[in-house]
């Protein structure tokens, strides 16, 4: 049953799932672009990636991390399932595979529609300035209310010491916000600073890492849970058994390799500054 | 159908074209659009690149030309600077960095480890669809307008400045880029997972050895471009600040990120070449190479430190000293691989027979060019001298005798010595003999004199140049014009021995080889039966094979 | 000398011309000899070996101490070529300590230089002879790159921060400027002259041009952009005392402490919230955008004159050529 | 690769590991530990990609040839990273 230019089964076997751990090797490398620059710009703006990174909501970070070790839970089942030649658990669990990925990217929707309307979203319209003035259209109840998990936390425990600050934070950079407006002068500075130029600078560098690499890390969401329609199809057909499984255990290297970049990116972009040490 | 009448055999003394091969099996043009042998598809990629050379030979026509004169006055400075910058575009990402991979690399590969096909026919035939695809984003864009940030879109000028097809031209090389990654990641499966029995690892021919070492740069070089141009594309459509210093951004940061890949790249051109010369010239001296462990493990050592040493284009840059220094030295480092490999070519003539075929000739120009390359690679290399030297026709001396000295050069040797092998026909002796002399005389006039031109303080990418240095642009674009008459030559001869060429049998040079242990053109899967390898490479001192 | 017939190098118009042609000279003949080494190699092996004459072929397996002798001795002489243009590099990238400053904007397709003495000129740059002249650079939109041949220089001219280069012309005369970073549409028309003049010369050109020095003309722009407001100098005003903080080293407020060179004071200007001096507030106004780069170094040239009361010798004399 | 497929016990134990290094990695952004901050999250992170890549992509009982490879991508990619950082960290003492 294998393709004429392999000599034997297991050779096609070995080639393809090697072929695969190449193609991973390079995605590697494509992602390692955006590290490199979140690295160095993280180096080079220590401060302002600390502060930016304060507004992301660390509950739905902390979630989708859960949802996408879930998801490569269920992944590595079906794989399993595939290999046993057991056609329903294979089916079950591609489809609670594709869920918990489907809820991956539906948090990341409500994220970014939340950036979007803080004007955390860099280009022409970006503007962030927790120590300045605040920014015209954002209203400020939001920066009050702190994350779910951490209202929820206090409630349950009372004044947690680490996990209050955040809220704090928020609280504090408001009051601190008008208290510095009152004391900057006027300066009789000719033409006037678009709310772009006086946003923290660094940040705008930032908000694009961050939309570049879950952006990135989302197309490559979306491409996996359209292979998952089409293995779904063919696993239907009952393509997949024992001795043909190589099509769900590369497509489970690669779903795993995605889970891995956002067990990377969730430390990096969601957890650099919630201890609020003497920073500011 | 008996195996002699299939291999093609003596009839009457002289060769007869076996009937059943790859190219006779179908004519349809389904046949070649939806093919998965890697023969054919080596020969649809040959198409494309030659039309692509010639869109960058057509730019190289009008910057020499425009040189000629002190004064822009031939076209004005934009009109010259979409057309430097083309002429690159298309000759690096479209010519040079497909060329000996996709073409010999993908006839040769199966044929050289004794497979039927490469390891992921499909994926092979979609590398050239995605190849197209980048190719006719490039056109468009050059068509609509082209493009003038230079091959190397330095921001921030690629990204605000610039109000040409930057966009286009950056999807068509990322697009071009995957094909390049995915033709990589092919040969990578397929030369450790489908070598026919008895071919160890030291057995395997040095071009097979070449084709390895460049795939692993183009599969770990090529998604940091991909990414960088991700990068660009965003910057220009959002006017989001990554790169952009207004912003927050690091211009250098874009450099470095750039010259990852680019400066890899270069051995992706060059490695190939190496492999494809390392072949010719153990076939025409008829003599094992000399220390044929050397040459192997240079190849991948030069993959490997091809890496390290990118920074090496920025020294002026804005980088820090110290990185300067790093950089500068890992240089010297990766500059010993191709010295061990030169000597070697030479050691290998040696007592060996030589004959003086027309792929000789290139080697013998490939090997004198390329030292002259890789040895002015050592002034930009050193630090000091590469504050004078940077960014003026020194550069652009040295990395068009690396790249046409060493690369094209290597790409027409291979053409000519697999030629046979490709079509079952032989190529004309004399014209080829003489394009390939005409080809080094036309090179060197055209370049030797931008070294001095270098050293005297001509920038690159200039449009107009003070009256002093008209001398030697003149003497360069004259040389120019040779050497697109040596190019144009072959176009004509190769496709005149189609027709007319004499019948060329298995194998026309008595080389080594299993690609020479089938016929020529070899049937539509290599081999009939699995060869079995028992000795090592180049064994040219038993079969003394007479025919 | 030779090269006066047949134009090897540009003419020797700086110090470290000289140095640079001879490792220049060294690295030719390198050259030369080993490609006439190798094309001798193949030329006389192709035509001693050739088929006709010597048929049978000697299959030579190759030789492992060959092997490691031209490895070694390619090695050895890239690490000689290091080292000496390795010195070169750092000679040529620290200017000396006590050297006339020169700003210079690039902007594209001009060369716009400032004087500290507040001559200002396009395109041209007029240089006493024999006096290290230490070049602060930076530009206004691309990349452009601050070459002059005849002294043997270049530097890139980025965007966003000021980059260094020095020279010290040994010859009067005019000599070429060539901007060679890519930059656009009239690239190869971003070119100019260094004119180089005798000492009695130069004071006389000096004395040509009326108007205050760059640091007069930087107080006058520190004073109408409302600076001194909070950088008055008295103990509790709201903003650091700039008198002697140029050169010296400036604690931030993340605890880290940085030395207060020309890219942090354009820094502070433009984005005041990047490094915060400790035990201030963040209540400067950013000026990016509102001022242009002419203005940002004459208020850099401003900081550098306050000196201080004798903490440095005044004039001038710039702390340290920093990089 | 893995001809056997064994009982899928030992997932459910990697999946306790990933969430108990999920719930650390939270709770020790929201201490001060000074410079250790991002080390620390690092560690856990690279903790939690390696048990992925062992057991859920099989690489512990996968031949040479794929460890080889992995190693190899992890290699180039801090190729990428140090050298990089070479010239970025530099910068202040030229």
């Amino acid at each position: 049953m294998h393709k004429h230019h392999f000599d034997t089964f297991d050779q096609q076997k070995d080639a393809s799932s090697f072929g695969m751990w190449v193609f991973l090797v390079q995605e590697i490398m494509f992602f390692g672009g955006l590290f490199v620059a979140y690295l160095v710009y993280r180096h080079q703006y220590y401060m302002a990636f600390g502060t930016s990174s304060a507004t992301l909501r660390v509950d739905l970070g902390l979630f989708n991390t859960i949802v996408l070790i879930g998801s490569s839970l269920t992944m590595a089942i079906a794989v399993n399932a595939a290999q046993r030649s057991l056609q329903k658990r294979l089916i079950a669990f591609l489809l609670a595979t594709m869920a918990l990925g489907a809820t991956f990217l539906g948090v990341k929707v409500i994220e970014y529609t939340e950036k979007f309307e803080k004007r955390e979203v860099p280009g022409a319209n970006f503007c962030f300035n927790p120590q300045g003035a605040p920014c015209k259209g954002v209203s400020h109840e939001e920066e009050k209310t702190p994350d779910l998990i951490q209202r929820y936390l206090n409630g349950r425990f009372g004044k947690l010491p680490g996990l209050d600050k955040a809220a704090e934070h928020g609280a504090e950079a408001t009051t601190h916000a008008e208290a510095g407006e009152a004391a900057a002068p006027e300066p009789g500075v000719p033409g006037e600073a678009t709310e772009r130029q006086r946003s923290m600078p660094g940040s705008e560098v930032y908000f694009s890492l961050y939309f570049a690499m879950t952006g990135m890390h989302a197309l490559h969401m979306i491409v996996g849970i359209g292979l998952m329609v089409w293995l779904l199809y063919w696993a239907t057909k009952g393509l997949y058994s024992a001795e043909y499984y190589t099509p769900i255990e590369n497509f489970g290297l690669y779903w795993h390799f995605v889970d891995i970049v956002w067990i990377f990116l969730f430390p990096l972009l969601y957890l650099i500054n919630r201890h609020i040490g003497g920073h500011h | 159908m008996s195996a002699a009448a299939a291999s093609g055999h003596l009839v009457a003394g002289h060769e007869v074209m076996p009937e059943e091969n790859y190219l006779s099996v179908d004519h349809s043009l389904k046949s070649w659009l939806l093919t998965v042998d890697h023969k054919r598809i080596c020969i649809l990629y040959l198409l494309t690149i030659t039309f692509m050379f010639f869109i960058g030979g057509a730019f190289a026509t009008m910057v020499r030309l425009e040189l000629l004169t002190p004064a822009g006055d031939l076209m004005q400075s934009d009109t010259y600077n979409k057309a430097f910058t083309m002429h690159a575009v298309f000759m690096i990402f479209f010519f040079l960095v497909p060329s000996i991979p996709a073409t010999l690399g993908n006839f040769l590969l199966p044929l050289a480890i004794g497979a039927k096909d490469v390891a992921f026919p499909r994926l092979n035939l979609l590398s050239w669809y995605i190849f197209v695809i980048g190719a006719s984003f490039a056109v468009i864009a050059m068509i609509t307008g082209g493009v003038d940030t230079g091959w190397t879109l330095y921001t921030p000028f690629s990204t605000n400045y610039s109000n040409t097809n930057v966009m286009m031209t950056a999807v068509g090389i990322l697009i071009a880029g995957f094909s390049s990654i995915l033709t990589g990641l092919n040969f990578i499966v397929t030369i450790h997972r489908m070598r026919c029995p008895g071919m160890s690892w030291f057995r395997l021919p040095l071009f097979v050895w070449a084709t390895y070492a460049t795939s692993l740069i183009q599969v770990l070089g090529t998604p940091v471009l991909a990414i960088t141009l991700v990068l660009v594309a965003l910057e220009r459509g959002f006017h989001i600040g990554i790169f952009d210093p207004a912003l927050g951004g690091d211009p250098v940061l874009f450099q470095h990120m750039f010259w990852f890949y680019s400066h890899p790249a270069v051995y992706i051109m060059i490695l190939p070449g190496m492999g494809v010369i390392s072949e010719v010239i153990t076939c025409f001296s008829h003599k094992r190479i000399f220390g044929y462990k050397a040459v192997a493990f240079s190849s991948v050592a030069i993959a490997v430190f091809g890496f390290l040493v990118w920074a090496h284009h920025m020294f002026v840059a804005g980088i820090s000293l110290y990185a300067g220094l790093v950089f500068s030295f890992i240089s010297f480092l990766v500059a010993i691989p191709s010295a061990i490999k030169t000597f070697n070519w030479s050691a290998t003539l040696y007592k060996g027979s030589v004959r003086w075929d027309t792929p000789m000739l290139y080697v013998f120009g490939f090997l004198g060019l390329f030292t002259i390359g890789g040895l002015t690679g050592l002034f930009l290399a050193a630090l000091g001298l590469d504050i004078h030297l940077t960014d003026t026709y020194f550069v652009v001396a040295h990395f068009h005798y690396v790249m046409v000295g060493g690369m094209v050069l290597a790409y027409l040797c291979g053409i000519h010595y697999w030629w046979p092998k490709i079509t079952g026909k032989m190529y004309p002796e004399l014209p080829a003999k003489a394009a390939a002399i005409i080809v080094f005389l036309g090179f060197n006039l055209t370049f030797f004199p931008q070294f001095i031109l270098g050293y005297l303080g001509m920038p690159r990418r200039y449009h107009a140049y003070p009256a002093e240095w008209q001398v030697m642009n003149v003497l360069s674009s004259a040389g120019a014009s040779i050497l697109a008459i040596g190019f144009l030559l072959p176009m004509v001869y190769l496709v005149w021995s189609l027709k007319f060429g004499k019948v060329a049998g298995p194998n026309p040079w008595q080389a080594t080889g299993l690609e020479w242990e089938t016929s020529s053109p070899p049937p539509e899967h290599n081999f009939h039966e699995t060869p079995v390898v028992t000795t090592e490479p180049y064994h040219y001192g038993e079969k003394e094979r007479e025919i | 000398m030779l090269s006066k017939y047949i134009p090897l190098w540009p003419e020797q118009a700086s110090t470290v011309a000289g140095h640079m042609d001879l490792l220049y000279v060294f690295l030719v003949l390198n050259t030369i000899f080993f490609t006439v080494l190798v094309a001798v190699m193949v030329v006389a092996f192709s035509i001693k070996f050739r088929k006709s004459k010597h048929p049978v072929a000697v299959q030579i397996e190759g030789s492992v101490p060959l092997e490691i002798f031209w490895s070694a001795v390619p090695l050895g002489i890239a690490m000689v070529i290091f080292v000496w243009a390795a010195v070169l590099y750092f000679h040529l990238m620290r200017a000396p300590r006590e050297s006339m400053e020169v700003y210079i904007t690039g902007k594209q397709w001009m060369w716009k230089m400032q004087h500290p003495t507040g001559q200002r000129e396009i395109n041209q740059l007029h240089v006493p002879v024999n006096t290290n002249v230490r070049l602060t650079m930076i530009s206004q939109d691309v990349i452009h790159s601050f070459f002059v041949p005849e002294f043997r220089i270049k530097h890139d001219v980025l965007p966003g921060r000021y980059t260094y280069a020095w020279f010290n012309a040994t010859k009067p005369g005019t000599y070429h400027i060539f901007c060679t970073e890519y930059c656009g549409t009239k690239h190869s028309g971003m070119i100019g002259e260094v004119i180089v003049m005798e000492p009695a010369a130069y004071q006389l050109w000096l004395s040509g041009s009326t108007g205050g020095s760059l640091a007069q003309e930087g107080e006058r722009q520190f004073a109408s952009l409302g600076c001194v407001t909070c950088h008055s100098g008295q103990p509790g005003a709201r903003g650091p005392n700039l008198e002697g903080v140029f050169g010296s080293n400036v604690k931030i407020s993340d605890g880290r402490s940085v030395t207060a060179d020309e890219n942090y004071v354009r820094e502070s200007i433009l984005n005041p919230q990047a490094k915060i001096v400790a035990g201030y507030g963040p209540i400067m106004p950013t000026f990016a955008g509102q001022i242009s780069e002419e203005t940002l170094i004459q208020l850099v040239a401003f900081v550098k004159s306050k000196q201080g009361t004798g903490a440095k010798a005044g004039g001038q004399a710039t702390p340290g050529g920093k990089q | 690769m893995s001809a056997h497929a064994g009982a899928i016990k030992g997932y459910f134990a990697v999946f306790a590991v990933l969430m108990v290094g999920t719930m650390l990695t939270y709770y020790a952004a929201f201490q001060d530990l000074g410079i250790w901050n991002t080390p620390i999250a690092l560690f856990i992170a690279v903790t939690k990609a390696v048990c992925v890549v062992l057991i859920f992509m099989h690489v512990k009982d996968s031949n040479r040839l794929t460890k080889v490879t992995v190693v190899a991508g992890l290699f180039w990619l801090m190729i990428l990273f140090f050298l990089t950082m070479v010239d970025f960290a530099s910068r202040p003492w030229s």
